[in-house]
């Protein structure tokens, strides 16, 4: 139950962030919320990473690791690399909507998304 | 030298618009005028050799070429039973893609040659085409699910870069913010479906895990959430209807140029959610078979919403460059009902049978829908460069100055409307004949569609180009290298029109065959057969010629006294005067089907108000269709 | 002026209503009914002048009606003929020298086609048959003026 | 942009040189412990974020810091292309080579190959491109913090 909490982590902040996008009309909340759900996928990918040894440690390949003994091993690297890299796109992504937001903001004084609805039908 | 070189072309391709798009920046600094030359050169030296990479792929039977990142090109050196390096891999499909964009890509940077000209931060602009440039390529080779997500969010972000460009217009931002949103959305629930398969398998690359879904004794449910999931994300990006309500705001936002790629942007999602089904679901049909032939149906219905929806959407707007983002996004319609036929019948018998023949047309489509409708684009952006307005009821008598954007105008709104001989008609002939093997019904709203589309050009034609000359519309034909881009297109248009079964022999086939693991190719002949019957532009071509010239024969049997002269020649408008104040009366664009969209009205409005601009409902309806799909995926 | 073949088959007509008070205009209708039934002889009314070999002028071609004959007239194709139906415009009946009568139609028509075939059916209204033989007769006048009767 | 109270200004200029330095020993060690050129660009550009809130800071070298990004992004695939003189793209043409440059030699340990050496000098081309992305990822969210702080900041005003 407590090597499950990780994913019950994501599942709420996911759902969290979801019910952010779609219920509130804020375009900063929106913004927030797909950073909410971009958290949950970060801990999503950072959480398959452990790969269930007793003593693990952080994905560094030194030889120094294969004198711990049986049983300890480093955690996945993989997912370390792909967490990294949403993160990296999460940034991207965010610092691009934010300065859209604002554009926005100072051309039509409008930061509610169910008043910005010039491109319609 | 050259041979190492053909080794490293899937990430040469990929990697020098990036080395261009990088240095751009560095360049505009010191003169602008240089820094458009250099975007130029960047794209000219991709497109020659994404040429070359798919002679290379093309002219071979199921050719790959791949390149392992870093690893001297010994294939994926593995860490226990996991590849170690991300692949790019380029089969037939890939390649057929990549021609695409390259092509596209070079008319639209001739094109934007002079139509940014009058922007300011054109080095920003050109570095974020050869940017997207990049991404496309990216989503199209890649071997490995991550990195498709990767270079489907630099995607979103160039596009949506772009999309902004015309930074005085707030509408730019608000379109740019909206998609942004909209994309980023589906680009997390990707990564969810990638966390998904990454935990159950521990594969990224898109073959192993492939062999990893086949090799399992029977369908997990992960397996299906994950399909669902992807399958959506990926139509999401397509434009596919009913979570397409951001594509149409970002196509006509964005520059003309840019729509231009923007649409081989959204057929990298097509792309994408072809790879996904075929490739990654399609390795052991008899584990998999059911499940892809639900995606099948899937993409069916998302098809069939495509076209109805969007082109019935398209005939009611005003804004020309909407209406034709609607049209794309009907077209999209086409290919995934093609493909989507394809890949509900694969495995079975009818494959051979009608299958095939569906894929092989909904592929095509892919090709001759991105010269058309990049032509399309660019004469929008033509028309919008000299009316200085979007807006169809305020634009009139453009065909008088600008004659050839008119002619390329006329070739693209034919080739959309699938007129014999153009090459739009190819291939909607091969998706017709199949899919009414498959079921009449669709087959026959394939054709509705082809018929609204035409209706809808007829009136853009109408308003944009016929008529009195509008007020405020500046005079003489746009800049040498905006028509010189439109010309590229139009003419290879032309080209492929007289002959599709060669197009269909070289491009088309590698691309079906690498999906679908099936073999063979068409003869080399220029009739194609679809399967009921054979189909020859250039037999129809002479036919048509000759009765053209029958008729004009007719014609001059005719009475030369009897031609109007005068108030003869002007509309009947009951005797009244066809003039006001001096002005003549002219019917708006947007009134010329008002009894059609008055007669349907009940299903104009709540589809109006699905398309409702409030962003929060376009992500609740992009859940809403996970949802659905999942769940079908899950229970059927 | 030489005429076209489709002048044998058919004539569509197309009427014009110029300030014209009804009378003609019900004859014309009850030329259509069963009792006259025109359409059997292919003369039918049509909603365009563009469609129409013979234009029916009802009424005194009056001034604010004037340009709007004068266009339709323009806009139905040629080879073209005019029935006029009625005293009004054969000589301008009860409206004879009325300040806004542009004249009786012949003088009316001559400045905006000096060839134009008029037939005039008099008759205030003329009986249904005498509208048949207006027909009859401009039918003829246009196969004359091919050199066939 | 107000600067802030003198608590803030002292302890950002406190704090500065060891965040600086922290960032940069991220972005130097990225080959051989977690970290890399991305993670220590934040870093540092974390200090700038801070000085342009605590300082008020409001007239930066925009042109330089888009030079910065624009050069570090160049060189990071220029390196990718010059594997290609060695016949692969992206090859890692200095490591192992000797070269001073990162390309100090290992001696692998049997049953321990591709283990981290921990040796600064190793790595070849993936310490350079972690410097190069270092260098672009601090010039770019700079750039993005000081964008987005002076639209905020214009924007209050009312333009």
């Amino acid at each position: 139950m407590l090597g499950e909490l990780p994913y019950f982590a994501v599942v709420a902040l996911a759902a969290i962030g979801l019910y952010i996008v779609v219920m509130k009309r804020n375009l900063i909340k929106i913004a927030m919320g797909i950073t909410l759900i971009e958290a949950g996928a970060n801990l999503f990918l950072i959480t398959l990473a452990y790969n269930g040894g007793d003593r693990l440690s952080a994905p560094v390949f030194t030889s120094q690791i294969m004198r711990l003994g049986e049983g300890s091993s480093y955690s996945l690297p993989t997912p370390h690399a792909l967490t990294l890299t949403s993160i990296v796109i999460g940034v991207a992504t965010t610092a691009l909507l934010l300065a859209f937001i604002m554009q926005v903001y100072r051309k039509f004084r409008i930061s509610e998304a169910d008043e910005l609805r010039r491109l319609r039908g | 030298m050259s041979g190492d070189l053909i080794d490293n072309l899937p990430a040469v391709i990929v990697a020098i618009p990036l080395l261009f798009a990088f240095a751009t920046p560095l360049i505009g600094k010191l003169s602008v005028k240089l820094s458009r030359l250099w975007a130029l050169l960047g794209v000219v030296v991709t497109t020659a050799l994404m040429y070359i990479l798919g002679w290379e792929v093309l002219s071979g039977d199921a050719v790959v070429k791949s390149y392992v990142f870093g690893a001297g090109g010994d294939g994926l050196p593995l860490i226990g039973d996991n590849p170690a390096r991300i692949a790019f891999s380029v089969d037939g499909m890939s390649a057929f893609m990549g021609l695409i964009m390259a092509t596209v890509a070079f008319g639209a940077v001739i094109y934007s040659f002079s139509f940014v000209r009058k922007y300011s931060g054109n080095d920003k602009f050109f570095t974020l085409l050869l940017l997207m440039l990049a991404a496309n390529f990216g989503m199209v080779f890649t071997g490995d699910l991550f990195n498709l997500f990767v270079w489907f969010e630099i995607s979103s972000v160039a596009v949506c870069g772009l999309t902004a460009f015309r930074s005085n217009r707030g509408e730019a931002f608000e379109a740019a913010a909206k998609y942004l949103i909209y994309s980023t959305v589906a680009g997390l629930v990707f990564l969810f479906a990638i966390g998904l398969l990454y935990g159950q398998y521990g594969h990224l690359n898109i073959n192993y895990l492939a062999g990893a879904i086949g090799g399992q004794e029977e369908m997990m449910m992960v397996d299906k959430i994950a399909l669902g999931l992807m399958v959506t994300v990926f139509a999401l990006k397509a434009g596919a209807v009913p979570i397409h309500m951001a594509t149409p705001d970002a196509y006509s936002e964005a520059p003309a140029p840019i729509t231009a790629m923007f649409v081989t942007a959204s057929q990298a999602g097509l792309y994408a959610v072809f790879r996904v089904s075929f490739t990654l679901y399609g390795g052991n049909l008899d584990i998999t078979g059911n499940l892809i032939h639900i995606a099948g149906w899937v993409l069916i219905i998302l098809g069939i919403l495509s076209m109805f929806v969007g082109v019935t959407m398209a005939l009611v707007q005003k804004d020309i460059k909407r209406l034709m983002a609607y049209h794309a996004i009907s077209q999209t319609g086409y290919m995934l009902l093609g493909v989507g036929v394809g890949l509900t019948v694969l495995g079975t018998g009818k494959f051979d049978e009608f299958g095939r023949t569906a894929m092989t047309g909904g592929i095509f489509h892919i090709f001759n829908h991105a010269l058309y409708k990049g032509l399309l684009f660019l004469t929008a952006g033509a028309l919008i460069y000299k009316a200085g307005t979007r807006d169809l009821n305020r634009m009139g008598g453009l065909g008088r100055d600008m004659k050839f954007t008119a002619i390329f105008f006329i070739i693209g709104a034919l080739a959309i409307s699938g007129i014999p001989p153009m090459n739009g008609f190819s291939s909607k002939l091969l998706i017709y004949e199949s899919v009414f093997s498959f079921n009449p019904v669709i087959g026959a709203i394939a054709m509705l569609v082809s018929l609204l589309t035409l209706a809808s050009f007829v009136k853009v034609f109408y308003a944009a180009f016929m008529g009195p000359r509008a007020k405020g519309m500046a005079r003489g034909e746009v800049p040498t290298t905006m028509l010189l881009g439109m010309a590229v297109l139009a003419g290879m248009i032309l080209v492929f029109t007289f002959a599709p079964a060669l197009v269909v022999r070289t491009l088309v086939d590698p691309a079906v065959n690498a999906l679908a693991g099936s073999t063979g190719r068409t003869d080399a002949s220029l009739t194609l057969l679809t399967g009921q019957g054979y189909w020859n532009a250039i037999v129809f071509g002479g036919a048509m010629v000759l009765a053209v010239i029958i008729t004009l024969m007719v014609r001059m049997l005719g009475n030369k006294g009897t031609t109007a002269k005068g108030e003869g020649k002007k509309p009947y408008l009951f005797g009244n005067s066809t003039e006001i104040d001096g002005r003549p009366i002219v019917i708006p664009g947007s009134n010329v089907y008002w009894g059609f969209t008055k007669a349907l009205e009940r299903y104009y409005r709540p589809v109006e108000k699905f398309h409702s601009g409030i962003v929060n409902e376009y992500v609740f309806w992009f859940v809403s269709t996970l949802g659905v799909v999942i769940l079908a995926m899950v229970v059927l | 002026m030489k005429l076209t073949k489709s002048f044998d088959k058919s004539l569509w007509v197309f009427h014009v209503n110029s300030a014209s008070c009804n009378g003609c205009d019900i004859e014309i209708v009850a030329v259509l009914t069963p009792r006259y039934d025109v359409e059997r002889f292919g003369i039918k009314l049509v909603g365009t002048p563009r469609h129409a070999d013979v234009l029916l002028v009802t009424g005194p071609v009056n001034r604010q009606m004037a340009d709007r004959v004068r266009r339709i007239y323009e806009q139905t194709p040629g080879p073209k003929a005019v029935l006029v139906i009625g005293n009004c415009g054969g000589s301008s009946g009860v409206y004879y020298d009325s300040y806004c009568i542009e004249g009786p139609f012949d003088e009316f028509i001559k400045k905006v086609d000096p060839d134009a075939i008029v037939v005039f059916v008099p008759g205030c209204p003329p009986r249904p048959e005498a509208i048949i033989m207006g027909v009859v007769e401009a039918w003829k006048a246009l196969e004359t003026l091919r050199g066939e009767a | 942009m107000r600067p802030m109270s003198p608590v803030v200004r002292t302890i950002t200029k406190l704090s500065f040189g060891a965040i600086f330095l922290f960032g940069a020993y991220i972005i130097l060690h990225g080959h051989l412990t977690p970290g890399g050129g991305f993670q220590g660009g934040a870093i540092i550009a974390t200090v700038f974020a801070l000085v342009l809130v605590a300082f008020g800071r409001d007239r930066w070298n925009k042109k330089l810091l888009s030079t910065i990004e624009s050069s570090g992004l160049l060189a990071f695939i220029g390196l990718g292309f010059l594997g290609l003189t060695t016949g692969y793209f992206f090859y890692n043409f200095i490591a192992g080579t000797d070269s001073p440059l990162f390309g100090k030699v290992i001696e692998q340990v049997s049953g321990y190959e591709h283990a981290n050496s921990a040796s600064l000098l190793t790595g070849g081309t993936v310490p350079l491109m972690n410097l190069f992305v270092g260098f672009e990822v601090l010039a770019a969210l700079t750039l993005i913090v000081v964008v987005l702080g002076l639209f905020a900041f214009k924007g209050k005003e009312g333009d």
